[in-house]
C-alpha cells in the first residue's frame, strides 16, 4: 500500500499528464461517491422543477423528468463505473489468463485457445449482445451485465497478450525460474504479468471504454435496464424525452461531458503509468545510469 | 519451396474454418434460447389486429408456421438443416419477411453497410494514423498536444451521441445536408454525377460520424506506437546520417509502426456492427446493422443467421487475407 | 596535423525522473588530440562513458545528455568549429560528408522493412539532393565492390543478412562519403571472432585507403592490441591512461591498464590470472579523487582526495595517477 | 575409456530447424548427427566452441531439454531425458543439471529481488546435505564469493555484471547438480571482472566435482579452464579433444581458422593476412559435403560431395577428409 | 529544407478538401422543391411510416406475414367493405366502403348479406365484383396460416354470391358480429383481386407486386428498395374508388410514406418541412414542434395536442397471481398511484384520463363516461367501517393546473374542454386506504417500512414494459413504480421487447405489465369487439395462451351474462350500451386492470403544403398515420399556397 502510494506520489509530482489525470479521475470517483450523500433517490422524479438550465442551485440543471442531474449523474456515474471496472477486471482475467496460458504452453493448447479465440474475435458482438440481452435481460443486474460484455471482450486483447508472453518465454530469466523449480503458474503470475502490465493497463482502458460504450449502445436501442441510473440510460431518458432538440442540452452534455473528461484523464494515466510500469524505465529509474550506456 | 507455403495456406484456411464453423455454431445457439419466437411474432402480430381470433384458429396457425418456417423438430435437426442450407449457399426463407430469402435481403443491405464502412473504416484508419504518427513523432510540439487531447477526447463519445450532434448541427441548424437515406428519393441508379453526387451528400455525415469517432482509436494506438518506434537504433542511426525528417517519418517510423495496425484494420470489421447500426438507425442507412436490429425484435432467427454468417466469414476473410498478404508488408515475417 | 580535439569535455546525463533529479557524470574531464591519419582505440568497460563521449564528438547531444563544459574542435578542409558550438544545419551538412559514425548495436541499425538499396539511397540522397537514380546505383556498386561486399546485399532485407554482413553494411553506409572521421562504437561486439577479424580487417583497409581518422571504441583489448595506433585508456567518464598501442600493452603504467592487461588470458597460457577486485563506480554518485582509488592495491591517502591530471610522462604517453606523476611523486 | 556408466551420453543427436521466408523454405540441422559423453567420476570441463549458428547454443539447450531433439537420444546417468514426464522427473532431472546463461542482467527479472530466486530452488529441491534453506543459500552464496547481506533486498540492477554471474551461479549450485551448462557465462562480463568467474568456474571442477559444459566463442579462457574441448561448424562437431592439443595445434581448418581469428591481445602478433567471411549463412548449411569447404583453403575435390567422417587423429577427434581414411567409421563412442 | 510547414500544408489541405468537397456537393439544395424527380412538392403528402424500415419492401402481400402495412398500402390502395372511424368520420363514424350498405343478417345471425358498391375498378381496370369478394374469402379459407384465414375458417360454413354485387355468408354458427372481420377500425380483412389472384400458385408467397394492383384511389408509383419509403400517385380514374366516388377527389398527387428514423428526426424533419404528417412524437417533441415551427398543429388546437386514440393503456395485473388475485389488494394498488404525476411523467400531462374500463374517445364520452359519472361519484368502498368514496373527479382538474404552470396558457381552463381533452376524474390518491385494505388482508410492514406479504415475504412487484417502442408505456411503469416504492412495495419498471412483452402477457409469465386489452371502434359504441374473449368460455390459465384480450385472466359470472346478452343483440341494438355500463360496475368493483387513460398518439401535422387536416374541431378521421382509416384525409385536406 505505502509502495502505491509512493508511485501516486511519484507520477503525480514529475508528470503533468498524470497530475492532470489524477485531478480529473478524482474528481469523478468523488463525483460518484457523493451518490452516497445524495439527498435524492435516483428512482424518484418530479422533486425539481424540470428542463432547468445549470444554475447554482442545480449545478449540471435539471432534466424533463424534475430530477437534479447533479445528484443523479452520481448514481449514474457511479454505476456505470462500477459496470465499467467490474466488466474490464473480469474479461482482463479471461484475456490475461489465456493470453498467458496459450502463449506460454504453446504447442497444441495454443492452437485450440487460439482457435476459440479467433471465433470470438470474429463474432458480430453487438447482435449478440443484443440477443443476450433478450434472454436474460429481465432484471439483468450490472453485475450480470458485465459478466456477459466481458465474455465478448477478451479475445483480441488476450492475442496481444499472447504474442509478448511469446517472446518473454524465450528470455533467460525464464529459464532461470524454470530451473529454480518454480511451478509454471508463479512463473506465469510472478515473472511475466508484471511485463505484460502495460498493454494490459492499455487494452484495460480500450475496454473499459468500450464496455461503457456497449452498455450506452444497448440503452440507445431501449435494451438495457431502465431502473438503473448509469451513462447509458440517462442518455435514453433523454432520448426519450427529446432532449437534443427541445434544448435541454444539458442533460446529455454533462454525462458525455463527465465521461469524456474521464477517459481523457484515464488514457493520461495509462501512459504516464505504463512508462512507469515499463521494465525498461523502471529500470532506468531505478538505476539512474543509462541503458545506452551500457556495452 | 512453394510447397511449403502451400502447406501453410491450407492450414491456414483450415484454421479460418474452424474459426467460421465455431463462430457459427455459437451465432445459431444463442437466438434458440431467446424468448422471441417468430411464430409467436406473427401470432401477436395477427392480434394486433384488434379482432378476436379464435383459439383454435391460433393455434391451427401455429402449428402450420412451426412447419412452414422450418422450426419443427430438435435442435440438432435444426442445425444440422442449417448447415446443409449453408452449404448450398441457401440461407432459407426469412421468417419475418417470409418467404424471402435471406440471401436477397441481405444482397439489398450489403452494398451500402460495405461501401460505408469499408470507406469510413479506411479514411478513420489512415487519418488516424497519420495524425497520430505526426503527434508521435513530434511528441514535443504544442500541437501534438493539442491533437492528442482532442483526438483523446473524440473517442469516448457515444456513437449516437456524436452521429445525432452532427445531424443537428449539418441538417438542421446548418441544413446542408440530407436528414438521412442512401440516396435521393426517385433517383434511379446509374453512373451519372446526380446518382454519385447524392450517395456522396447522403454518406457524409453517417461517414463523418463514423469517421470522428474511429479516428481516435487508431490515433492513440499508432502515437503510441511511434513513440517506441523513434527511440529505435535505425531512426537514430538515419537521423544522424542527416536524412530528412520527412523521409525518416514516413519511411523509417510510419511505414514501420503501421504493421500492427494493419491487423487491427482487419479485426476492426469485426467491429463494423457497433457503428453500423446506430449509424444506420440514426441517418435510416439502409445497410445490414439495422436489418439484422430488426431481424433480433422480430425474433427471425434465419435473417440473424444469414447476418452473422456473412459478418463472421466477411471478418475471418479480412484477417485471413491480411495475414496471408502479410509478408507483402513486412518483409521480415516468416509464415511457420 | 591533428584533425579533432577534445578540451576538457563534461558531458552530463542530466535528468529528473519520477521527482529524482540525477546527473550521471559520463564525461568528465577528457582531453584529447586525434590525428589524421591514425587509428585511435578508446578502451573501457560497460558504462564508462565511451559511447557518451562518442556521442558528444558526434554531435549527437539530446537530452538528457548535456554538455557541461569543454570545447570539440574539429579542422576539416581549413575549416574549424566546435561542435557544441554548431547549429543544426552545419551540423547535417558536415556529418557523413566530414564525419560519419558506426552505432554500437549493428543488428538493429538497418531498417527492417526498406531495402538496403533503399537506406543506400536515403543517406547518399540526405547530402547530394540531385543525385541521378544512374549515377547512385554505380557509386554505390563500386563503394560496395571497393569494400569487398557483393552488389547483392542492396537487394536484401536487413533479415536476410547475416549479423557480420549487416555490420559491413553499416560500415559501408558510413564510409559512402568518404568522411576523414570515422567514429565507430563497438562495431564488432555480438560478432564472431571469425567475423569480428572480417570486420576489423575491413576497417583497416578503410582506414589506409583514405587516411583518416578512425575512433574504434569497444571494450575488447584484443581489437585495440590489433588494429589502434594510439589507445586511450578510459575508467569512470576520464581518460588515465593513453599511448602508442605498443606501450599500452608492453608496459601499461595506470594501476588499471596494468591489472586490466594482466588478467587477459592467453592461448598456451595456464597460469593463473586474477581479476580486478571490486567493480567499476556507478557515475551517478563517482567516488572523489582518483576515481579508481576504491579498487587500486596502491593507492594512497591523497589519491582518494585529489583528482589525477592525465599529464604526459613520455612521448606519446600520458597517464592519470598520483604514482606516476612527477609532482606528486613525493607525496608518499 | 571407463566401462562406467557415463554422466552425460548423447547419441548421434540432430535438430532440424525450418528456416526460410513466404516463398521458400528449407530445413536446416542446426545440430547435426553429434554424439558426445562425459563420465561420471572425472568431472571435467567440456568447452563447446565455435561462431554463432554453429549450433552450440542448441546443443545445449537440447542438453537442458529446453529444446527437443529431432532425431537421436540423450541420456543423462543412463536415462533416457526425453522420457521425463512428471513434474517430479522434471525436479529430479533439473536438480542434476543447471544452467549458467550469458548475460546475468537477462537472466533475472529485473523487477524481482535476487534472494527470491534462491529461496525459490532452496525450496524445490531437496537438500542433498542436511541444513535449513537459509544455511544452503549461503553457503552456496560462499562458494561463489557472496554472502547473503550483500544480496539481501537488493535487485538484479543493483550489482555489478560480475556479481550477478556469481549469483547466477550460487543459485545453480543451491541445487547440487553434477553438471552445470554454461552459455557465453563471461561474453556480457567486464575485462576487468572476467576472471574471477572464470576462475569460480575452475574452482567448482577442481574442488566441488561439478562438471561443466562451457559454451564460449572466446577460445582464451576456453584454453584457461577447460580440460576438452568441442569445435562445433554448422552444426558438427569438427574437431574435438583435449584442449591444450587443439589449440596449441589445431588439425581442422576451421579449428586453425578460429584459432587464427583470435585477436591477441598484444600489439606483438597482430595479424595481417585476410581472411574470406562467408556471405550467406543458410547456403553453407545447405551445402553437401563438407560445410566448411567454400571457406577452406586446403579443400580436396572429396569435401565437395562427401561429408568427411570423424576420424581418431593424435588425440582427439577429427571431422575432415585431410586426416580422415575413407570408409573409417565414425569413433566417437 | 523547410519541409514541416509544407508537410503541415499537405494535411490541412487534404483536411480543408475532405471537409469542402461533399459541402460543394451540397450546393445542391436540400429542400428539393421537387420530392422525387419529377413529384413537385406541393403536390404531394408526405407521412411517416411508425414501422420503419421495411425489411421486405417489395412484399405487398397484407394476407400473409412479411411486407410493410402501413407503408400506405392498407390505406391508400387496398379497401374492404366497412369503415368505422375513430373519431366523427365525415358522414358519420360508419362508411360504406365496397358494400354499398351496412351488413344485413338474418333473424339467428347465421347468414350475412354484404351487398356491394357497383362501378368500382381495381387500377388494371377490371371491374370489382362479388367475385372478388368470394375469392378472397374461399383462399383465405384454405390458408389458415393467413391472417383471417383460420377466422373465416372456423365462423364461414359457405360463401357465395347471388348476383354480381351479392354476397352472401352462411356461417357454422351464430355470429352478430362476423362483419368485423371486413369492418375496417385500424385494418381489417381486405378484398383481393381476384383476376391477379387466381393465377397464383402459393398464395402465401406471392408477393403482389407485379403489379400491386389497388382498389384505394393510389398506386404505387415507386418505392426504396430499402424499404425507407413508399412513393403512391392517384388513380387517372380515381373517382372509380369507393373514396372518391363518395367524397371527391383526393387532394395529394402524390403521398409519401416514408420512416424518417429515431423520434429527434422527426420533429426535425418537420421543422424542415419534409414532413407533414408524424405519426406520433413524444410529447417534449411535440411541444418543440409548436415552439420552432408555427404551421405545425396537433389533434386538440392547445393542451393536450394528442389524438386520444380508442386504445386504453392499463396496468395488467395478472389475477391469477398471489397477492394480485385479491379484489382490496388490486384496489389498494389502484389507491396508491397518483394519477397527476403519471400523466405528468408520462406525457408532460397530455393524457386523457379514465377511470373507467373503457377509452374516453370518440362517442365514448356521452354513451358511456356521462351516464356513469354519478354512479361513480357515489361508489363506495366499505374500509374498517367507514365508506370511502374513491372516485376523484377533479383529477383531471389537478393535471391541468399542474400542467399550467409549465405550459402557461395553452392549458385549457374551461371545465367542459378540460374534460374532453384531459378526461374526467380518476381514483384518488389515498396511500392511507391503500395501507388498511393491505392490512386487512394480513399484510404488514417491516422496519424500514417495507410491505410483507401475509405470508412474511417481502412484496416485490415489476412491472414489465416496453422502452424500445413504446416509451410511453415504460415512462408510465417507472413512474408507478415509483410510486409503489414510496408506498413501500419493492417495485421496478422492467422493460423488455415488445414481442417478449406480447409473448409473455398472452402466456401469463408476468404479475403486472403496462399495455392495453381493451380497445374500441372509438366511432361506435359496440364493446363486443373486445368484450367477447372475456368471457370464461375462453379463460386460459397462465401457462396456456390467452385468449385475445383477457391476459390478466379474469373472470366473472355476472360479466359472463352481459356479454351473452350484448352477443344476442343486433351490432346497432341501444340496449348494448346499457350492458356495456354494467359490464363497467362490474369491473369498478373488481378492478381486473387498472385503467389509465387513451393512448394518445402525438400526431402532428404541418400546414405548409397542406391544411385541413383533421383535428378535434373538425374530426373527420384520425391522424394517426399508419389507421387504414386515414384514407378520409386524403380528399379533405387542402393545398396550400405557399408565398
Amino acid at each position: 500500500m505505502r509502495g502505491f502510494l509512493r508511485v501516486v506520489a511519484d507520477l503525480y509530482r514529475s508528470d503533468p499528464r498524470c497530475r492532470f489525470a489524477f485531478t480529473a479521475i478524482s474528481i469523478v470517483i468523488m463525483f460518484a461517491l457523493m451518490s452516497f450523500v445524495s439527498p435524492q433517490d435516483p428512482g424518484s422524479s418530479y422533486y425539481a422543477p424540470p428542463n432547468q438550465p445549470p444554475s447554482v442551485a442545480h449545478p449540471f440543471g435539471t432534466n424533463s423528468r424534475g430530477q437534479d442531474m447533479f445528484w443523479f449523474l452520481t448514481f449514474a456515474v457511479r454505476n456505470s463505473l462500477v459496470f465499467g471496472v467490474i466488466t474490464a477486471i473480469l474479461s482482463r482475467i479471461i484475456a490475461i489468463s489465456i493470453g498467458l496460458i496459450a502463449g506460454y504452453k504453446g504447442g497444441i493448447i495454443d492452437r485450440i485457445m487460439m482457435v476459440i479465440n479467433d471465433s470470438f474475435v470474429v463474432l458480430p458482438v453487438l447482435p449478440l449482445l443484443i440477443l443476450i440481452n433478450f434472454i436474460i435481460r429481465e432484471q439483468m443486474s450490472i453485475l450480470q451485465l458485465a459478466m456477459v460484455i466481458a465474455a465478448f471482450g477478451w479475445a483480441w486483447d488476450a492475442r496481444l497478450i499472447r504474442s509478448q508472453v511469446l517472446s518473454l518465454k524465450e528470455r533467460e530469466f525464464t529459464y532461470t525460474s524454470v530451473f529454480s523449480g518454480t511451478k509454471t503458474s508463479s512463473i506465469l503470475i510472478s515473472e511475466h504479468l508484471p511485463f505484460v502490465m502495460p498493454i494490459v493497463l492499455s487494452t484495460t482502458i480500450n475496454n473499459l471504454l468500450w464496455a461503457i460504450g456497449m452498455e450506452v449502445t444497448l440503452a440507445v436501442l431501449g435494451l438495457s435496464n431502465i431502473g438503473i441510473p448509469t451513462i447509458g440510460t440517462t442518455i435514453y431518458w433523454a432520448n426519450q424525452h427529446q432532449a437534443l432538440i427541445s434544448g435541454v442540452w444539458w442533460w446529455i452534455a454533462a454525462p458525455v461531458a463527465i465521461s469524456v473528461l474521464l477517459f481523457v484523464a484515464l488514457y493520461l494515466l495509462v501512459v504516464g503509468l505504463g512508462a512507469y510500469l515499463d521494465p525498461r524505465t523502471r529500470l532506468q529509474r531505478m538505476k539512474g545510469v543509462l541503458s545506452d550506456e551500457r556495452a | 519451396m512453394g510447397k511449403s507455403f502451400l502447406t501453410y495456406v491450407i492450414q491456414r484456411i483450415a484454421q479460418c474454418l474452424l474459426v467460421v464453423i465455431i463462430g457459427i455454431t455459437i451465432t445459431f445457439l444463442i437466438p434458440r434460447f431467446s424468448p422471441t419466437d417468430p411464430v409467436e411474432a406473427v401470432v401477436n402480430r395477427a392480434m394486433m389486429m384488434g379482432q378476436f381470433s379464435h383459439p383454435d384458429a391460433v393455434e391451427m396457425m401455429k402449428d402450420a408456421l412451426t412447419k412452414l418456417y422450418g422450426l419443427d423438430g430438435t435442435l440438432g435437426q435444426q442445425y444440422v438443416r442449417f448447415w446443409r442450407g449453408l452449404l448450398s449457399g441457401d440461407l432459407g426463407p426469412s421468417l419475418s419477411s417470409f418467404p424471402k430469402p435471406v440471401m436477397s435481403l441481405i444482397r439489398g443491405s450489403l452494398p451500402w453497410t460495405g461501401a460505408l464502412l469499408l470507406t469510413t473504416a479506411i479514411i478513420a484508419w489512415v487519418t488516424g494514423n497519420m495524425l497520430g504518427a505526426l503527434a508521435g513523432y513530434y511528441a514535443d510540439k504544442r500541437w501534438s498536444h493539442v491533437l492528442s487531447i482532442i483526438a483523446m477526447s473524440l473517442h469516448p463519445i457515444p456513437y449516437y451521441i456524436m452521429a445525432f450532434v452532427l445531424l443537428v448541427l449539418l441538417a438542421y441548424v446548418i441544413p446542408v445536408f440530407p436528414l438521412g437515406g442512401a440516396v435521393a428519393i426517385g433517383l434511379k441508379p446509374g453512373f451519372n454525377w446526380i446518382y454519385i453526387s447524392s450517395i456522396l451528400r447522403h454518406a457524409f455525415l453517417p461517414a463523418l460520424s463514423l469517421v470522428l469517432v474511429g479516428i481516435g482509436g487508431w490515433f492513440v494506438g499508432m502515437r503510441a506506437l511511434v513513440t517506441n518506434i523513434v527511440s529505435e537504433d535505425y531512426v537514430t542511426y538515419a537521423e544522424y546520417a542527416g536524412v530528412p525528417n520527412r523521409t525518416i517519418m514516413y519511411q523509417y517510423v510510419m511505414k514501420n509502426a503501421l504493421l500492427p495496425q494493419i491487423t487491427g484494420l482487419a479485426m476492426q470489421l469485426g467491429l463494423i456492427f457497433n457503428g453500423a447500426l446506430i449509424t444506420e438507425y440514426v441517418f435510416n442507412y439502409p445497410g445490414l446493422g439495422y436489418l439484422a436490429y430488426s431481424a433480433i425484435f422480430a425474433g427471425d432467427y434465419s435473417l440473424i443467421m444469414g447476418v452473422a454468417v456473412f459478418s463472421i466469414i466477411g471478418v475471418s476473410l479480412a484477417v485471413l487475407l491480411v495475414d496471408l498478404a502479410y509478408p507483402l508488408f513486412d518483409p521480415r515475417v516468416k509464415h511457420q | 596535423m591533428s584533425v579533432l580535439r577534445i578540451q576538457n569535455l563534461q558531458a552530463y546525463y542530466q535528468s529528473t525522473l519520477y521527482g529524482v533529479t540525477r546527473n550521471v557524470k559520463a564525461v568528465d574531464g577528457v582531453s584529447l588530440d586525434l590525428r589524421a591519419n591514425e587509428i585511435y582505440g578508446i578502451a573501457g568497460e560497460s558504462s564508462c562513458g565511451k559511447t557518451s563521449l562518442i556521442k558528444v564528438v558526434f554531435g549527437a547531444i539530446k537530452p538528457p545528455l548535456t554538455i557541461i563544459g569543454g570545447r570539440v574542435l574539429y579542422q576539416i578542409n581549413d575549416r574549424d568549429f566546435d561542435i557544441t558550438q554548431t547549429n543544426d544545419e552545419t551540423l547535417r551538412q558536415m556529418r557523413w560528408k566530414q564525419v560519419s559514425y558506426i552505432l554500437q548495436g549493428s543488428m538493429s541499425l538497418l531498417n527492417p522493412v526498406r531495402r538496403v538499396r533503399k537506406t543506400f539511397w536515403d543517406f547518399t540522397k540526405a547530402h547530394e539532393p540531385v543525385i541521378e537514380p544512374e549515377k547512385f546505383e554505380a557509386t554505390t556498386r563500386e563503394h560496395l565492390n571497393r569494400l569487398g561486399l557483393p552488389a547483392e546485399v542492396l537487394d536484401s532485407y536487413p533479415h536476410q543478412l547475416s549479423g557480420g554482413m549487416k555490420q559491413r553494411v553499416a560500415i559501408a553506409l558510413a564510409t559512402i562519403f568518404q568522411p576523414k572521421v570515422i567514429l565507430a562504437d563497438e562495431p564488432t561486439t555480438a560478432l564472431d571472432v571469425v567475423v569480428q577479424r572480417g570486420v576489423l580487417q575491413l576497417l583497416r583497409r578503410i582506414q589506409q585507403e583514405t587516411k583518416n581518422t578512425l575512433v574504434i571504441v569497444t571494450h575488447d583489448m584484443g581489437i585495440h592490441a590489433n588494429i589502434a595506433d594510439r589507445v586511450g585508456i578510459m575508467y569512470a567518464g576520464r581518460i588515465v591512461e593513453e599511448g602508442t598501442v605498443k606501450h599500452i600493452f608492453s608496459e601499461p603504467r595506470h594501476p588499471y591498464t596494468k591489472h586490466l592487461i594482466q588478467s587477459l588470458p592467453k592461448i598456451g597460457d595456464k597460469s593463473k590470472r586474477q581479476s580486478i577486485p571490486g567493480a567499476p563506480p556507478n557515475l551517478a554518485d563517482p567516488p572523489a579523487g582518483c576515481r579508481f582509488h576504491p579498487r587500486c592495491p596502491y593507492a594512497k591517502p591523497i589519491c582518494s582526495v585529489q583528482t589525477p591530471e592525465l599529464s604526459p610522462i613520455q612521448d606519446e604517453r600520458r597517464v592519470a595517477c598520483f604514482l606516476l606523476t612527477k609532482e606528486n611523486a613525493h607525496v608518499s | 575409456m571407463s566401462r562406467n556408466q557415463p554422466l552425460l551420453d548423447i547419441h548421434n543427436i540432430t535438430k532440424l530447424y525450418s528456416v526460410g521466408g513466404w516463398l521458400s523454405r528449407n530445413k536446416i540441422a542446426a545440430v547435426a548427427d553429434v554424439s558426445l559423453s562425459m563420465l561420471a567420476e572425472e568431472p571435467e570441463i567440456l568447452t563447446l566452441a565455435g561462431e554463432s549458428g554453429s549450433g552450440k547454443t542448441t546443443l545445449a539447450r537440447m542438453v537442458l531439454r529446453l529444446v527437443e531433439p529431432t532425431l537421436g537420444r540423450i541420456l543423462y546417468k543412463g536415462r533416457d531425458i526425453t522420457s521425463i514426464r512428471t513434474r517430479k522427473e522434471q525436479i529430479e532431472f533439473m536438480q542434476d543439471i543447471q544452467p549458467i546463461f550469458q548475460n546475468p542482467f537477462e537472466a533475472f527479472n529485473p523487477l524481482k529481488k535476487l534472494e527470491s530466486y534462491l529461496f525459490e530452488t532452496a525450496k524445490n529441491y531437496d537438500s542433498r546435505e542436511n541444513g535449513s534453506i537459509e544455511d544452503r543459500i549461503e553457503s552456496a552464496l560462499n562458494l561463489v564469493g557472496l554472502s547473503m547481506r550483500e544480496i539481501r533486498g537488493r535487485y538484479p540492477h543493483e550489482l555489478s555484471g560480475g556479481q550477478l554471474q556469481r549469483v547466477s551461479v550460487a543459485r545453480a549450485l543451491i541445487a547440487s547438480p553434477s553438471l552445470l551448462v554454461a552459455d557465453e557465462p563471461v561474453s556480457m562480463i567486464d575485462a576487468s571482472l572476467r576472471m574471477s568467474i572464470v576462475n569460480l568456474f575452475k574452482d567448482l571442477k577442481d574442488r566441488h566435482n561439478v562438471s561443466i559444459i562451457y559454451i564460449t566463442h572466446d577460445l582464451a579462457t576456453a584454453y584457461y579452464i577447460s580440460d576438452r574441448i568441442a569445435i562445433m561448424q554448422r552444426g558438427h562437431i569438427v574437431e574435438i579433444g583435449p584442449v591444450k592439443k587443439v589449440l596449441a595445434e589445431p588439425f581442422h581448418p576451421y579449428t586453425r581458422l578460429l584459432r587464427e581469428s583470435i585477436l591477441e591481445p598484444n600489439s606483438e602478433t597482430a595479424w595481417d593476412e585476410e581472411i574470406t567471411l562467408s556471405t550467406i549463412e543458410t547456403k553453407e548449411f545447405a551445402r553437401q559435403g563438407c560445410k566448411f569447404a567454400n571457406r577452406c583453403d586446403s579443400r580436396l575435390p572429396i569435401c565437395e560431395e562427401t561429408e568427411p567422417p570423424l576420424s581418431f587423429v593424435d588425440g582427439r577427434e577429427v571431422k575432415c577428409w585431410l586426416y580422415g581414411v575413407q570408409g573409417k567409421h565414425d569413433t566417437a563412442s | 529544407m523547410n519541409w514541416k510547414p509544407k508537410l503541415g500544408l499537405l494535411i490541412t489541405l487534404v483536411l480543408i478538401v475532405s471537409v469542402l468537397s461533399p459541402i460543394a456537393l451540397a450546393s445542391e439544395p436540400v429542400t428539393d422543391l421537387d420530392v422525387a424527380p419529377g413529384v413537385p412538392r406541393h403536390e404531394t403528402l408526405i407521412l411517416e411510416n411508425p414501422e420503419g424500415r421495411i425489411a421486405d419492401p417489395g412484399r405487398f402481400n397484407r394476407w400473409a406475414p412479411g411486407g410493410g402495412d402501413s407503408t400506405g398500402l392498407q390505406q391508400l390502395a387496398l379497401d374492404t367493405l366497412w369503415y368505422i372511424d375513430p373519431d366523427a368520420g365525415i358522414d358519420g363514424p360508419w362508411n360504406n366502403s365496397l358494400a354499398e350498405a351496412p351488413p344485413v343478417y338474418n333473424e339467428d345471425y347465421t347468414q350475412m348479406t354484404a351487398k356491394l358498391r357497383e362501378g368500382i375498378y381495381w387500377s388494371d381496370g377490371v371491374e370489382f365484383t362479388a367475385d372478388d369478394v368470394l375469392f378472397t374469402v374461399e383462399t383465405l379459407m384454405a390458408n389458415p396460416t393467413m391472417e383471417f384465414g383460420a377466422q373465416l375458417q372456423l365462423n364461414v360454413e359457405k360463401v357465395y354470391k347471388t348476383d354480381d354485387y351479392t354476397v352472401v355468408f352462411d356461417l357454422k354458427q351464430p355470429n352478430s358480429r362476423f362483419h368485423a372481420i371486413f369492418t375496417v377500425r385500424w385494418s381489417a380483412c381486405f378484398i383481393m383481386p381476384k383476376h391477379i389472384w387466381e393465377t397464383v400458385e402459393d398464395p402465401i408467397a406471392f408477393d403482389f407486386n407485379d403489379p400491386l394492383v389497388s382498389v384505394g384511389p393510389y398506386v404505387i408509383k415507386d418505392y426504396d428498395p430499402n424499404g425507407y419509403w413508399f412513393l403512391w400517385e392517384r388513380r387517372e380514374d380515381w373517382e372509380r374508388t369507393s373514396l372518391g366516388m363518395q367524397f371527391g377527389m383526393p387532394q395529394p398527387k402524390y403521398a409519401l410514406y416514408t420512416a424518417p428514423g429515431p423520434s429527434d428526426k422527426r420533429v426535425i424533419a418537420q421543422s424542415n418541412h419534409e414532413l407533414d404528417v408524424i405519426h406520433d412524437a413524444s410529447p417534449e417533441g411535440m411541444i418543440t414542434l409548436l415552439k420552432r415551427n408555427p404551421t405545425s398543429i396537433g389533434w386538440f388546437e392547445g393542451f393536450p395536442w394528442a389524438h386520444p386514440d380508442p386504445t386504453l393503456p392499463s396496468v395488467f395485473l395478472n389475477n391469477e397471481k398471489y397477492p394480485l388475485n385479491m379484489k382490496d389488494v388490486r384496489w389498494a394498488l389502484t389507491l396508491a398511484m397518483d394519477i397527476v404525476n403519471i400523466s405528468m411523467a408520462s406525457t408532460n400531462g397530455a393524457a386523457t384520463l379514465s377511470a373507467i374500463h373503457l377509452p374516453p374517445t370518440g362517442g365514448y364520452l356521452e354513451w358511456y363516461f356521462d351516464p356513469i359519472e354519478d354512479w361513480l361519484r357515489e361508489y363506495s368502498i366499505e374500509v374498517d367501517g367507514e365508506l370511502f368514496h374513491p372516485y376523484d373527479p377533479t383529477a383531471s382538474l389537478r393535471v391541468a393546473e399542474v400542467a399550467r404552470k409549465q405550459l402557461g396558457d395553452q392549458v385549457p381552463t374551461d371545465v367542459t374542454e378540460i374534460k374532453k381533452s384531459l378526461g374526467y376524474g380518476w381514483w384518488k390518491h389515498d396511500p392511507d386506504v391503500a395501507e388498511k385494505l393491505l392490512l386487512r388482508n394480513g399484510f404488514t410492514r417491516d422496519r424500514r417500512g417495507k410491505w410483507l406479504l401475509p405470508n412474511g415475504d417481502p412484496w416485490k412487484i415489476s412491472i414489465l414494459c416496453d422502452a424500445q417502442a413504446r416509451p410511453l408505456m415504460a415512462r408510465i411503469a417507472t413512474m408507478i413504480a415509483e410510486q409503489w416504492t414510496k408506498f413501500g412495495i419493492d417495485a421496478q419498471a422492467e422493460a423488455s421487447e415488445l414481442s417478449i412483452i406480447d409473448t409473455r402477457v398472452r402466456y401469463g409469465d408476468y404479475e403486472v405489465s403496462i399495455g392495453w386489452c381493451i380497445e374500441t371502434w372509438g366511432g361506435h359504441p359496440d364493446l363486443f369487439w373486445f368484450l367477447e374473449s372475456w368471457h370464461s368460455d375462453y379463460y386460459r390459465p397462465s401457462g396456456e395462451p390467452a385468449v385475445n384480450k383477457n391476459p390478466m385472466r379474469f373472470r366473472n359470472e355476472e360479466l359472463d351474462g352481459i356479454i351473452e346478452a350484448i352477443k344476442a343483440r343486433d351490432f346497432d341494438d341501444p340496449e348494448c350500451i346499457g350492458l356495456g355500463i354494467e359490464y363497467l360496475k362490474i369491473c369498478v368493483e373488481n378492478m381486473p386492470i387498472i385503467p389509465i387513460m387513451a393512448y394518445n398518439v402525438f400526431s402532428v401535422c404541418d400546414e405548409y403544403y397542406w391544411e385541413g387536416f383533421p383535428t378535434a374541431k373538425n374530426p373527420y378521421t384520425n391522424p394517426v398515420a399508419n389507421w387504414a382509416n386515414t384514407k378520409y384525409m386524403f380528399p379533405m385536406i387542402r393545398p396550400k399556397q405557399q408565398k
